[in-house]
């Protein structure tokens, strides 16, 4: 009864609270019912078929499957490659570094988490495209692959310094009490360190994921901009949600079907990343049983 | 055996342990008394060099513990800590089922299916079986301070060091719950070496075969036949020097 | 040994994460020093970029990233500690969380163009700076609220119970002990939001900014010029040299930029955190 | 600067010519050119809908937009020409092919043709690089090669936006294809002549001063209304001398007298 | 003057205080004592509303002070934790100077100038002064754990809240410390209402008006005039309950 915290406990301080947070709400939800009614007349149009179809040509059909597909696959390429990456990094800068060098690599990922998308598309043009190429003999280096990498190398500073941060709020006590068990440093950092800090990695991963899934000109610029299903190779070019946005959207601007098209695929995107953060939120929870 | 030589410990440039030399003969309980903030847990926690992660924390002398210098570069810290259990003074359980937080020092090597057995035997060596045998799936967490309390010596007991280090164990603890421990621990001396930290004098002088006074960073070892303190005109006079309240 | 293994292979994965990153800052340096003259920095664009420097947009850029975050950081820091501090663990604390990862992932793009028609068609606001300083605070505020919950939750309850225990209000707590204990993470957070802000050239385009013909706002209904802008049309419409060269250059500024900011709330933070002694 | 101030806003195609004529034109005028960019689609979206005085497009106002803005009387004021040449990496260039018949292209963009050496090329595959739908650039090259805007090109590999863009792919591959403007030709991308009805068409600017060169567009002004004041003065700016030299300088084609101009 | 009226605390459905019906006279001082886990923690805590954070936490009766019904929905939490000051079990003090510690819960009507004596007047109180006095800038979570069960002392009674409530103030401290506070604690009788939770009977007896004895979550008072318990007769009988070593 009374451990429920209502609104009725709220001091003048919690009310101005509750209205910056409202000021959040709205926004994202205003976002989220624009797309909605946005995309209302496509969906009625093509219905499923809209997620389903491989075809996207305006002015004939709208189908969605290969940026879907694209998206997924970058993403979860480029979280592949990141997660082991970036969580050994910030375990070793949280459990072994000393104080004055974990500072600096911190330093170091904050700085270069501050690399703007573009820099990263300027250079991903310039170089990845070409290495990716050269490396894998490839007819072409604008793939779903170099996107991947692309990405990869973009949310990794943040991951990385976000995660650590995770790692190294948990209190020492718990580090000293493993450790007096004859526990070593690494045992001691993956059986009570981790474990701990599950939800503040989860959250970070969730953020680079999110990222790497809205980036829009990094990856328009080396994915190929292809909208075709890319069946299970990664090194043929392919289109991303955000990528086909980013090419189509601002000629399409404002109204006519395939406006209503792209608005449809900003919503999916949407509800990719709300089964995404769904599925995450319910592995904390079945962590932190 | 545990020797110390010469033995000091310092938080920069303060000296909490100065100049200690001192033998600490094998399965023998040894109590340790003084002030708050003598050097007491910090005696302790010297001794399984759990004070390597502190950045100011320095020693000075050599501390051996079967012959072998627990400060040389070479020691395997973490064999070294297996084989000396430290229980806190204040107890830290990590926010897990009472049940894992009762093996987490377990090696690997063990069967888990040996884990529900051992899991019993130390709670109830620690006389905490009875009040938690329903709940060990519930998140250590939510025990009392003095349950948890037991937990962790419990915990430590689970490892089978042979040295045992005790901060307090009982600083927590109902009388009864008190009096089971300091049985457990006399029959524990068979096997291990013991160093107990207290505040209760007639404690130390039950259960102890010796108990030291930390003064000033030094130790004024009393060696004390197991006799009851108030039989003891040596241990009288300790009281008087140390008891001596503020009036 | 194993634990040595494993500590020399994260320990190089570290030093390779390190040195791969510090590369990307060579390579910016390489393709952006062509471009250093010494009037780089406080010069005006000319010519399509053939000549001149990169001085008013460089301003505006700075405009537009500090006010974005002056939007953000309250809001942010209010709904997370309206979420973590007055609301129960419930249905609408985990659906508020997951909003803000929802909207973390939505491509920025769509944040130009629904601003473009909120603003520009339906408020006809015009453009203008502020237009586009709220959209980017509103981009960034995921950035912003992850940070900053993350730090805030990771504080040990018990610190929360000792004030509690103190009679100190709920806002005297979050005032004197949260905020203080979650200062690193809140400026952790800022980084992040003031670098997305920075990165962010679809969102603005549309709304807040111009490539030539203004150089200073006069008013709020002025746009301002950009180097995400500048950098994104040289880098697409350039045929020259000189202009290519220049928009590499003004990948440099903006990086130096964004260090800048950085290296400033790196020093603000140092000082804090020392005061609060976490 | 308390002159009027004037907003144009479209695509970066056209922004080059308008940044300089822009800052020509401000020296001996009160007013103010805010420009900026946005794509061809905001250009016209934002003149329509009042908020910008000149659209800039690199193609006409579509069918759909026409409908959707006929109360806005969109006017369009041409101010310049592209030409858009058929091209190839240098490394093909090298190896001998010099020309190609429209049928030719036609067959490698619809993936009939996949190697180079059905063309005479080396033994290669070919990297067929289209552009975005929308971009004027595809529009009139297909319209040439296959007498259709918005053919379909089921053998494309990539697809890129922006000249710098598709430039930069096709200099990076050793065996690509591609349409691109005139102006961003260099060493590594290189233009090849298209063989039409036995006619070998030569992209050279001369051919394009001649008016001989078919694949060109229009490089467009738009407004609502016939523009008045200022902005008549501008768009008028841009299409006199001064402002033909510009875009002559950007790389585009004057309209009007071409023979009066002396190109790159 | 606080009266329990059949209060009951549970977490979840396992009820720790069960049915409590009780007065505590102003200005007296009280002992609690019982066995570990029986529930003398959870009753302070909810005395002072501390388990409004705990998920599974429920009350049922009613807990009157000065005959406001602490648990009535428009109670200020925040009013009544002032007046009622909580010293935990387990001492948490701020990462921050002990100094910061001291006056960490002082209003900020208070002006900073008045702060450096408000904290030797309270450092001095809790006994800790000469220890510190030199090292006040110094972080409180380099002290010892007495020292810092000293410090959380002083930081509540820097408050000056009308009801103390002490959870084992004692536990960690040796015989001399523990003297000075027992004798504090006497002096402030007069003007605080006192709850004290120990282990210790003779403390219990020694110091409390009152002595209670908690037990499956109920409450067996003992009426203990202010006498020895060695010469108490009833007391022994108590001992003598509640002391059943196992042997
Ligand atoms: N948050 C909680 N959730 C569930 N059970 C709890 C929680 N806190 C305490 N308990 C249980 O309630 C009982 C009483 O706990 P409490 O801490 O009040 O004991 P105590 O009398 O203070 O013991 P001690 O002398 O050991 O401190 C114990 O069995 C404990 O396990
Ligand atoms: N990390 C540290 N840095 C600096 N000084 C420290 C540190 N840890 C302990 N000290 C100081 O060293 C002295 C001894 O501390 P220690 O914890 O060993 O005392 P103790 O004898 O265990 O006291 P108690 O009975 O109160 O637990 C104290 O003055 C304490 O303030
Ligand atoms: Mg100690
Ligand atoms: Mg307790």
């Amino acid at each position: 009864m009374h451990a429920s915290i209502g609104a009725r406990q709220l001091e003048p301080v919690g009310w101005i609270f509750a209205a910056l947070n409202l000021i959040f709400l709205v926004s994202a939800m205003g976002l989220g019912i624009f797309l909605v009614v946005e995309s209302v007349p496509i969906l009625r149009l093509e219905g499923v078929d809209f997620w389903l179809g491989d075809d996207w040509w305006v002015g004939e059909s709208f189908g969605a499957l290969p940026m879907i597909c694209g998206s997924l696959m970058v993403t979860g390429l480029a979280t592949l490659l990141v997660l082991p990456v970036a969580l050994s990094g910030a375990l070793f800068t949280s459990e072994y570094l000393s104080p004055p060098f974990r500072r600096r690599v911190k330093g170091i990922m904050e700085l270069l988490a501050g690399v703007p998308g573009i820099i990263y598309g300027l250079l991903g043009v310039s170089f990845l495209t070409v290495g990716v190429k050269d490396a894998l003999n490839l007819l072409d280096g604008n793939t779903l692959f170099t996107a991947g990498l692309l990405l990869a190398i973009m949310i990794l500073p943040m991951i990385l310094t976000l995660s650590e941060d995770a790692l190294h709020s948990v209190s020492s006590e718990f580090r000293e009490a493993a450790e007096s068990l004859g526990l070593t440093k690494l045992q001691t950092a993956l059986r009570v360190v981790l474990p701990q800090s599950v939800p503040g990695i989860v959250g970070a991963v969730l953020l680079g994921i999110g990222r790497a899934m809205g980036e829009t000109i990094a990856v328009m610029l080396v994915v190929g901009s292809l909208d075709r299903v890319p069946g299970f190779n990664l090194f043929a070019s392919g289109q991303t949600i955000p990528s086909k946005l980013g090419r189509e959207a601002a000629e399409a601007l404002g109204s006519g079907l395939h406006w209503n098209a792209l608005m449809a695929l900003g919503f999916t995107l949407f509800l990719v990343v709300a089964i995404l953060t769904f599925s995450g939120h319910l592995f904390i929870k079945r962590n932190s049983q | 055996m545990i020797q110390f030589k010469n033995f000091v410990a310092a938080f920069g440039g303060r000296k909490v342990i100065r100049a200690l030399t001192f033998n600490l003969p094998a399965n023998s309980i040894t109590a340790i008394i003084g002030a708050s903030g003598s050097g007491k847990t910090t005696l302790l926690r010297a001794l399984c060099r759990m004070n390597d992660r502190v950045k100011n924390f320095r020693v000075e002398g050599n501390v051996l513990i079967d012959g072998m210098d627990i400060y040389r570069p070479d020691t395997d810290v973490y064999a070294l800590r297996r084989n000396v259990g430290l229980v806190f003074q204040k107890p830290c359980v990590f926010p897990k089922s009472i049940f894992d937080n009762a093996v987490f020092g377990v090696k690997e090597k063990m069967h888990r299916k040996e884990y529900p057995d051992l899991v019993e035997k130390v709670l109830r060596e620690v006389f905490l079986w009875e009040e938690v045998k329903d709940r060990l799936g519930e998140k250590a967490t939510t025990l009392s301070q003095g349950q948890q309390q037991r937990l962790t010596l419990a915990r430590t007991l689970a490892v089978g060091p042979q040295v045992l280090l005790m901060d307090e164990p009982t600083s927590s603890l109902d009388p009864k719950s008190t009096a089971a421990i300091e049985k457990l621990v006399q029959s524990l001396k068979s096997r291990h070496t013991i160093l107990w930290v207290t505040h209760q004098h007639d404690q130390a002088h039950s259960i102890a075969d010796k108990v030291l006074i930390i003064e000033n960073g030094q130790i004024a070892p009393f060696e004390t036949p197991v006799a009851r303190p108030e039989q003891s005109s040596s241990f009288t006079r300790v009281l008087q020097n140390v008891q001596e309240y503020p009036e | 040994m194993a634990e040595k293994m494993v500590r020399v292979l994260i320990g190089c994965i570290t030093f390779l994460i390190v040195a791969l990153l510090f590369s990307i800052l060579g390579v910016m340096l390489l393709k952006g020093l062509p471009a250093m003259h010494a009037g780089f920095l406080f010069e005006e664009s000319r010519d399509f970029g053939r000549a001149g420097g990169v001085y008013y947009q460089s301003i505006g850029t700075l405009i537009l990233m500090g006010v974005a975050v002056l939007w953000s950081l309250p809001v942010a820091l209010g709904s997370v500690l309206f979420q973590t501090e007055y609301l129960d663990t419930g249905k609408l604390k985990t659906f508020l969380t997951q909003l803000t990862y929802i909207l973390n992932a939505t491509p920025t793009i769509l944040f130009g163009l629904v601003g473009y028609l909120l603003f520009g068609v339906y408020l006809d606001t015009g453009v203008s700076w502020v237009t586009g300083s709220l959209i980017l605070a509103v981009m960034i505020l995921p950035t912003l609220q992850v940070s900053i919950r993350e730090a805030v939750e990771a504080l040990p309850e018990k610190y929360r119970e000792a004030g509690m225990a103190l009679g100190l209000s709920r806002p005297t707590q979050i005032w004197r002990i949260i905020l203080p204990q979650s200062f690193y993470g809140i400026v952790t957070g800022v980084f992040l939001g003031l670098a997305r802000a920075a990165g962010e050239t679809a969102a603005i385009m549309f709304t807040a900014t111009t490539f030539s013909g203004i150089q200073f706002p006069q008013s709020f209904s002025d746009p301002v010029p950009t180097l995400q802008t500048h950098i994104l049309v040289l880098a697409q419409e350039a045929s020259n040299p000189e202009s290519i060269a220049q928009a590499w250059g003004a990948g440099l500024v903006l990086l130096g930029l964004v260090f800048l900011l950085t290296l400033t709330a790196w020093a603000f933070r140092a000082r804090v955190v020392m005061e609060s002694e976490l | 600067d308390t002159g009027p101030r004037i907003q144009i806003v479209g695509s970066t195609t056209v922004l080059p010519v308008v940044s300089r004529s822009a800052q020509k034109f401000m020296e001996s005028s009160s007013s103010r050119i805010l420009v900026n960019a946005g794509g061809s689609g905001v250009g016209i979206h934002s003149v329509a809908g009042g908020r910008a005085d000149i659209g800039m497009a690199s193609r006409g106002i579509s069918p759909d937009e026409n409908k959707r803005f006929e109360k806005s009387y969109l006017i369009v004021h041409s101010v310049g020409l592209d030409a858009v040449a058929c091209v190839v990496s240098s490394e093909i260039f090298q190896a001998g092919v010099r020309r190609l018949t429209a049928r030719q292209i036609a067959g490698i963009y619809l993936g009939e043709i996949r190697n180079w050496k059905e063309v005479g090329g080396p033994n290669r595959k070919i990297v067929v690089v289209d552009k975005e739908r929308h971009r004027g650039t595809r529009h009139v090259f297909m319209q040439y090669i296959f007498g259709n805007a918005s053919q379909r090109t089921p053998g494309t590999l990539l697809v890129t936006g922006s000249n710098n863009e598709e430039q930069a792919k096709i200099a990076q591959s050793d065996s690509a294809i591609g349409m691109l403007s005139f102006n961003w030709m260099n060493d590594d991308v290189k233009a090849v002549s298209i063989l039409d009805q036995g006619k070998e068409i030569l992209p050279t600017w001369e051919a394009v001063r001649q008016g001989s060169y078919p694949i060109v567009r229009k490089l467009n002004f738009i407004t609502a209304g016939q523009p008045k004041g200022e902005i008549k003065a501008f768009i008028d700016f841009v299409k006199g001398p001064e402002g033909q030299k510009i875009v002559a300088e950007s790389g585009y084609i004057p309209i009007g007298n071409p023979k009066s101009k002396r190109l790159n």
